[in-house]
């Protein structure tokens, strides 16, 4: 499985990212992008992450998918540092032969993103800054995911 | 042990990073915090509500009742809001 | 609430399609495009539709997402005619504040295309054409969004 | 009534469209069906089984209990395989 995972200060292409994950078995392209959202008076966000686990726990939330659906190919692109409003913050992408894979597993990364992979954000509005609280239904998001 | 710190725990306790050496007393994670509460100030308003910290032990999620071994890197950060 | 519906035979860019979906209040783009995959000796695919009627029932579903759920921008292209291994076929994008609906109406709508939606597929192989048949697997996928 | 033909009912009946006059004996979209059904050859293959067919009527899905009227546009095709 084609597997591109970046922690990046820069901005992203859907399109190049999912023409990199198109191969010949490949029926069905899910990606989700996340973007800072206006409103509120809020200017820009930075996002400060945990350099070394963050990759490592990305890792593990893309095994967890790989084992659970037949992929083809998932990236992951998570930006960091200053971001204002309107700007791409992250990319999910994944390939499958079929599209119920291909949308479960792409909105599962994304819940797994939101709650186990050590990002942080910060928020800005006139001038100040304020780290943005977690939110429990996020973490009731993920939860659908659980095996019972 | 590096200890590490994220986000406005850092902010709090003013540094990103410190050594602290492994010792008996320190057998699992919640012991550590409870030596980091004792040193007060930003430390103790860190420590006093664990409910509000997460942990990674060697960059994995860790508990309180996590143990500790010497060399170990061990971070302490808010819930995580990234995405 | 942007609303892009498209039947064309010329291809599309998903970052292009993503940006117009694009305002100050959008937190989250989910998009599916459907490629045609290779295998089984599959050369072409060419594509018919009902014109008129495929506008008219895709703008029905596109009310019937909005109606369900808080939306920013849809836009669906589905191209049309002869469409050879790799090349795209469909784009479903979702513009929202928030992921949850994003998500759902994307993939609502890409089950409600596959079954209501007015479109035939023939298949090539060594040269020769076949009709694509009904998948049962897409009237499940629809009827999960019925409402009880 | 405009009478259309889709993918392989267009093939089989050998024509994209003809148009057939709404008489009182064509009250539905069924006797629509059965008439055409009697023409035989590739229309007898098309109709003889109607599990296989789908209609819309003024570009709506139907079905053989809807009813017909004067200058309505009738379309059969097969259930769609797009996406």
């Amino acid at each position: 499985m084609i597997r591109n995972i970046h922690i990046q200060h820069e901005d992203f292409d859907v399109s190049d990212e999912i023409a990199a994950l198109t191969a010949d078995g490949v029926g069905a392209v899910a990606t989700f992008t996340g973007m800072v959202r206006g409103g509120d008076d809020l200017t820009a966000l930075t996002l400060e992450h945990y350099p070394g686990m963050t990759e490592r726990e990305i890792g593990r939330i893309v095994d967890e998918a790989e084992s659970r659906w037949p992929l083809q190919g998932v990236t992951i692109i998570h930006r960091i540092g200053r971001l204002v409003v309107g700007e791409r913050i992250v990319l999910v992408a994944v390939a499958a032969a079929h599209r119920g894979a291909a949308f479960s597993a792409c909105e599962f990364l994304m819940d797994y993103l939101k709650t186990r992979a050590p990002f942080w954000k910060q928020e800005e509005r006139d001038g100040r800054s304020c780290w943005v609280e977690h939110r429990s239904s996020d973490e009731e998001a993920a939860s659908r995911w659980r095996k019972t | 042990m590096n200890i590490l710190y994220f986000a406005w725990v850092r902010q709090k306790v003013g540094r990103s990073e410190e050594v602290i050496e492994h010792t008996p007393g320190l057998r699992t994670v919640g012991d550590l915090a409870a030596l980091l509460l004792k040193r007060g100030g930003g430390y103790g308003e860190v420590f006093s509500d664990l409910s509000r910290l997460r942990v990674a032990v060697n960059q994995v999620h860790a508990g309180l009742d996590t143990v500790l071994a010497s060399g170990d890197e061990v971070a302490f950060f808010p819930p995580v809001t990234g995405g």
